[in-house]
């Protein structure tokens, strides 16, 4: 489980986050939402302890696995060799992968639908497969905590389902705690179980799901009308596509 | 085929031993008081002057590779070799004093070893800045001491007598193990086995730490104790190498790549593989700086000179570029 | 008026012999006091002189004026220390062929020129310094000098057949190196010894290692007198070397002091020296009293019982096979 | 304009595409579709040049600029100095960047809103606001042809909009032709002309997007069902959300 | 900065000559026939010792610093010096050949800047493979070159007599300025001058090189040409700088991180001021290697001497990564 009590997070001397609260309970699903540049990867980074913050608490309870948004290695490693680094924390210090860490990543693997990339060279991998890669990485390390950024971002619409409905099945049936950030709400809508909407120069809006989520918090997040549509008897949301109607700058 | 070539390799030399000898020497070992069949002088010569220098060739070439491979990968940076961390310019420079002294033996090693470690430690201080060491501050302060060490070596050349000490020292510098005996090879093993088995018991965290420090880090790497670790038992073998042996560069600088040509970029392999290759490379250069002419070539020479050729060719062969991203 | 002819064909011309002098040549300084008979005229030498026997030990003593010459004349190696040199304002430099006139000449100085490094042109030195000094006599004394003794010494080994000739090795390093002279400047057929290092690579030095030296085995093991860490003692005391026939016979030998320099005036003591040691004394008889002639020739010194005593290395020496004998 | 024409292309042994025509016309924007690991960036490398093709044409009639999918630099350069390098081709080989290329460059800025990250240095940006960075550096060359991928992936929803309405007025006023990837299909709904959808085993599949862009061929394409929803009275194309109905391989 | 730094240095060194006949000596050339004020040994010493080695320094800092700039620019890595490409060994090995063959003057000029461009041309067939070329393989290219040199260098050494030619190796090769005349100014001048300005005013493209080559190539830059002309920019420094001073290493590598440390990354600021302080500082390492002893230590060995707690210092107060990306 996750506690965020009077975060300050600053930047490059800039104030990045400022007064961040929020819980996540074990077995949760936080959704972090909010425009490009308010701090959502500040955030993350901040509970997998790489940024230090300037007031305020944050505890992670448990073993955490981070994705990361960008990706890119100096080696030529092999996808195999990339997700078994996910095993460092039951490795130890000196040791190496055995036959049951490559289990445990080929089950990860198979579940993602990428077991016939094992054995390619990470850095040929196109940028959806390399995304899966590190989820799978992530995955591996049979983390407690499981820390995502923007882990759909590279990815079609069958892998985006694949993530998202893993994600949702481990924090089910294995009490996985997730904190994801996005920029389609959709995923949010699906598996969340807890939502933080981001603001620029206000403290963040955190709450269960069902509170949080929806399109008037939603518009006033992102500056755009964003409405309600029922599709196949489900919520969706989805942006009004206003180009050539609104106000913009003349060029 | 390391033992094969170490073998072959004890049974050439300038003074003439046959195989035959050579059997029965090292049977005589084994079995005391078995009867010889060989000379006085050959077994002195097999088993005081060469069985050493093998032994040399095969711990140095084995250490400098693999921490060459170690740093490479910690690094990063393809044109790191292990003496980066200013402690080969370091050992040097205590070697240097040492002959300029008039130190030698264990006097000599011990002051190498020493100013060899100083360095490595001076390094980290002035890379620490604020309890936090960037790489790249760590590779300029190694590059600084280095700079540093290599300043003071030629200042100690100038005000040694040019027939004896500056000599001495130009020659101690460029790298030879002729002169090795047990006392050297035991430093070596020393400094070399246990660096470059724990080098290669952290051969799952290079990998990781290859990935970047923030990425290390969030794979609950202990990234501070991996890093020193590396760094010291790298300074442990430089530093061992130096003592004995003198500068023996490129080893640890072109046998990574080579061995990353065959094997990839997997550090659980890439490691063996290097260190093989490193020390079957040295153990040929050196058969063939005892051979060739009746005048001992420093190492340093040969191992250019005859990796040139081979490394070059190697590299055009398989253009492929060897574990590293190619760009 | 002094008129001659450097090593590059260069006319000098000055109206006197200089008042003052620099010279950036190592052993410039050597043969100008033994030359000139005094060091009065030297204004300055470079350092790296001071880095040899001339200035310590017995020949310090010999000739303590050479210990108190001024070193501004040059940077380490043979670069001419310009300014400094331009303040003592000389009227001639002496300087070697590899380094050039540069840029001495540029600022308008008289620069001698000696080239380096064969027999002819050690002897030149000496013929140079005199015309330089005045005392061209002198200098042609002093190479009589050397080549009587060199006449001598064809005379009784110029017949001698090549198995006959005693082999002998000259080793000035022995420690984390074993260091030989392959190809020094003494004509060794003159005393009837051979190198077993000698080739035609003209390579001075050569660092080998033990297995050479078993696969060589020479008769002798000789040891230059700048050797300072190395004695005849040394190589009998190496559990590792008894099974060499130089010192299984105990034929190790430090060569006497006036061998510091190829380029000394004295150097040619070196070969009836060698001839004694080599095939025994009667070869070479009075050497002592030719050695003490030729430092009296040279540099006007008296050298009296302790100081031949030095020279020869009696002491060090005293170990070796027969060495006592021979120079009594 | 673009004409492709049989065009095969590898990578690393295999190949990636096979047979792939299409035209796309001065002025014309082309979508390109697929799974990931489909060919997609391969094919965009390919009309910049980056790849040779193994058989087959591929004219690219007028100046390209290209936004990469992901991007890291070595140097601390600041937004500016990276957006000014778009302006390669009209610097010249020896010169440097003038008031224009300022002013061009400072233009593109304040379209994409982004103003004021100007002096920033450019890794220290967010991965949204690197994204727009490096679509102002390919604006700024102006270039005829303008070749993305993926330029809305790491995008909020106003930033998405800013791009697409950017892009569809550089067509449509400047003659701008744009050859864009997406995982959304929504963008190519709403500005493209033509749309390509790549096969993993099949050669592409290339239209108007009228013909082409329909919710039986994207569920083909993605392997999931795709519907097609009214909303604002504009199309919307939306993946049905079947987590835990669908029969999913076991954990 | 420069010129007053300049002007400071003519009026120091080991004869006095006062501020007022430096400038009386330097009116008097303006001038002709302005009477002179001044002692006709000052003027020799001005005119014809002080003012070549003040500018050769000037031209070699200014040279190294800003092609260490952009070769670090172009090979995307912080470890880069003007050495990297094999010229500086190549151009190394010349001279000690001329001198071992006992050519001087122009002769020596010619061999060692002829063999500096040779090993260019060696590392670029050596690195081109199937028409390519790529970063790492020139690199590794250049890093083999060098040490093939430097081991002939060694052997030459070696082969020289220790009486005479070997101490005159040696010492050329520590780098000095101290005998540089007009002559050697002048070929300095020929090959720094244009170089630098060719690589200055490359100043943009290198910015984009430095993106890598693929980002280069979809921006529009003629990759292969901008790259092969700072490389031959560079080497035609390194050359210059070899032949006429001998090896001068750290300026090179050094100053361009200082540079960065003030100016930031980009490198239409970073050349011109690592320049200026390449020049600044070579001139003053000069001056102290002129005065501080009465004889004349080798530039190479104050540059790092001083160079060492200067760059440490300021490292470590501008902790940030000066144009890197820290990692
Ligand atoms: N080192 C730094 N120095 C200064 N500002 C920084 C630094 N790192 C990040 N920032 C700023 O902090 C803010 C938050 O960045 P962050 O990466 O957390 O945004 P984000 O919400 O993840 O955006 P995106 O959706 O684009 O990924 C941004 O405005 C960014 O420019
Ligand atoms: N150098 C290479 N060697 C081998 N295979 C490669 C290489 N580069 C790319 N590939 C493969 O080619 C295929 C196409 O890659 P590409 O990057 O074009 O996919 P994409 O359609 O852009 O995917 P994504 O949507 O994930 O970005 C992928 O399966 C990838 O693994
Ligand atoms: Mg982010
Ligand atoms: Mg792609």
């Amino acid at each position: 489980m996750i506690e965020v009590e009077g975060l300050v997070v600053s930047r490059g001397g800039r104030r990045v986050i400022e007064g961040c609260d929020f819980v996540v309970p074990k077995g949760g699903i936080l959704a972090v939402l909010g425009a490009n540049g308010v701090g959502k990867t500040t955030l993350l980074m901040t509970l997998i302890g790489v940024h230090r913050p300037d007031a305020g608490r944050c505890t992670v309870g448990g073993r955490t696995g981070y994705v990361p948004q960008l990706y890119d290695v100096a080696f030529s490693y092999t996808a195999m060799d990339i997700a078994l680094m996910g095993r460092a924390r039951h490795v130890g210090l000196f040791g190496a992968p055995r036959q049951r860490d490559y289990a445990v990543v080929r089950r990860f693997f198979a579940l993602m639908g990428i077991a016939d990339l094992e054995e390619r060279t990470f850095n040929t991998l196109s940028g959806g497969q390399r995304q899966l890669v590190m989820i799978a990485q992530a995955l591996a390390s049979e983390c407690e905590v499981l820390i995502l950024d923007e882990p759909c971002a590279a990815l079609d619409y069958k892998n985006q389902r694949i993530v998202i409905d893993l994600l949702d099945r481990l924090s089910r049936e294995h009490d996985l705690t997730v904190v994801f950030t996005t920029h389609a709400p959709q995923h949010a809508v699906e598996i969340a179980s807890d939502v933080l909407l981001m603001y620029p120069s206000a403290p963040p809006l955190g709450g269960a799901r069902a509170d949080v989520l929806n399109a008037a918090n939603l518009s006033a997040l992102y500056g755009v009308p964003i409405g309600r549509a029922d599709f196949v008897g489900r919520e969706a949301y989805t942006y009004a596509p206003l180009y050539g109607h609104a106000g913009d700058t003349a060029r | 085929m390391l033992v094969a070539a170490m073998l072959y390799s004890v049974t050439i030399g300038r003074y003439d031993v046959s195989l035959h000898e050579v059997v029965s020497i090292l049977w005589s070992n084994l079995v005391p008081g078995s009867d010889a069949q060989h000379s006085q002088i050959a077994q002195t010569v097999v088993e005081k002057v060469r069985l050493p220098r093998i032994l040399a060739a095969v711990l140095i070439g084995f250490g400098l590779a693999i921490s060459g491979a170690a740093l490479q990968g910690l690094f990063r940076n393809p044109l790191v070799d292990p003496g980066i961390i200013g402690v080969t310019a370091g050992a040097g420079f205590g070697g240097t004093l040492a002959i300029l002294l008039g130190v030698s033996g264990y006097g000599l090693l011990a002051i190498a070893f020493g100013f060899g470690i100083a360095s490595v430690v001076v390094v980290k201080f002035l890379a620490t800045v604020g309890g936090r060491t960037s790489l790249l501050m760590l590779v300029l302060a190694g590059v600084v001491v280095s700079a540093f060490f290599a300043a003071a070596i030629s200042i100690a050349k100038l005000l040694a007598d040019p027939f004896q000490k500056l000599p001495a020292i130009t020659y101690w510098l460029m790298g030879s193990i002729a002169s090795n005996n047990y006392g050297d090879v035991l430093l070596l093993a020393v400094a070399v086995a246990p660096s470059a088995l724990v080098i290669y018991l952290l051969r799952y965290q290079i990998n990781i730490m290859s990935l970047g420090e923030e990425r290390a880090r969030a794979l609950g790497t202990p990234i501070a104790t991996v890093r020193w670790t590396i760094l010291l038992a790298s300074a442990f073998i430089s530093a061992g190498v130096v003592a004995t042996s003198g500068i023996i560069g490129w080893v640890g600088l072109v046998m990574p790549h080579v061995a990353r040509t065959f094997v990839g970029a997997d550090h659980r392999r890439v490691l063996p593989a290097t260190g093989l290759i490193g020390a079957i490379y040295l153990l040929l250069v050196d058969d063939i700086a005892r051979t060739a002419t009746t005048a001992e070539i420093p190492l340093g020479i040969i191992t250019a000179l005859i990796g040139v050729p081979v490394f070059a060719l190697i590299l055009r062969r398989l253009h492929s570029h060897g574990g590293w991203r190619g760009d | 008026q002094v008129e001659f002819k450097d090593h590059r064909g260069k006319e000098i011309v000055l109206d006197a012999p200089p008042q003052k002098v620099v010279t950036i040549v190592r052993s410039g300084p050597i043969l100008y006091r033994a030359v000139d008979g005094s060091a009065d005229h030297i204004a300055a030498v470079n350092q790296s002189f001071f880095k040899r026997d001339y200035v310590a030990g017995l020949y310090g003593e010999l000739l303590p004026e050479l210990g108190t010459l001024t070193p501004t004349a040059a940077i380490e190696g043979f670069v001419p220390n310009i300014e400094a040199i331009l303040e003592i304002a000389p009227d001639a430099v002496i300087q070697w062929a590899s380094e050039g006139a540069e840029p001495l000449e540029r600022v308008g100085l008289n620069v001698i020129i000696w080239d380096c490094c064969t027999a002819e042109q050690r002897r030149d030195y000496v013929t140079l310094t005199g015309h330089l000094t005045g005392k061209e006599a002198h200098a042609k004394a002093i190479l009589d000098l050397q080549d009587a003794s060199a006449a001598t010494m064809r005379e009784t080994f110029a017949a001698m057949p090549d198995a006959d000739k005693v082999s002998a090795l000259y080793i000035d390093q022995f420690g984390d190196q074993i260091r030989i002279i392959a190809n020094g400047s003494l004509d060794l057929s003159l005393s009837g010894v051979t190198n077993p290092a000698a080739d035609d690579t003209g390579q001075w030095w050569q660092t080998i290692d033990l297995e050479q030296l078993f696969a060589w085995n020479p008769d002798m093991i000789l040891i230059p007198p700048y050797a300072h860490d190395l004695t005849p003692a040394s190589f009998y005391g190496n559990a590792l070397l008894a099974d060499l026939d130089a010192v299984k016979n105990r034929r190790v030998y430090k060569i006497p002091a006036f061998a510091g320099s190829p380029d000394a005036p004295e150097i040619f003591l070196s070969s009836p020296w060698l001839a004694a040691v080599a095939h025994g004394a009667d070869t070479v008889p009075q050497l002592r009293g030719e050695i003490h002639d030729a430092y009296a020739a040279i540099y006007g010194i008296d050298l009296g019982a302790a100081q031949m005593d030095s020279v020869l290395y009696m002491d060090q020496n005293a170990a070796s096979d027969g060495y006592s004998a021979i120079f009594r």
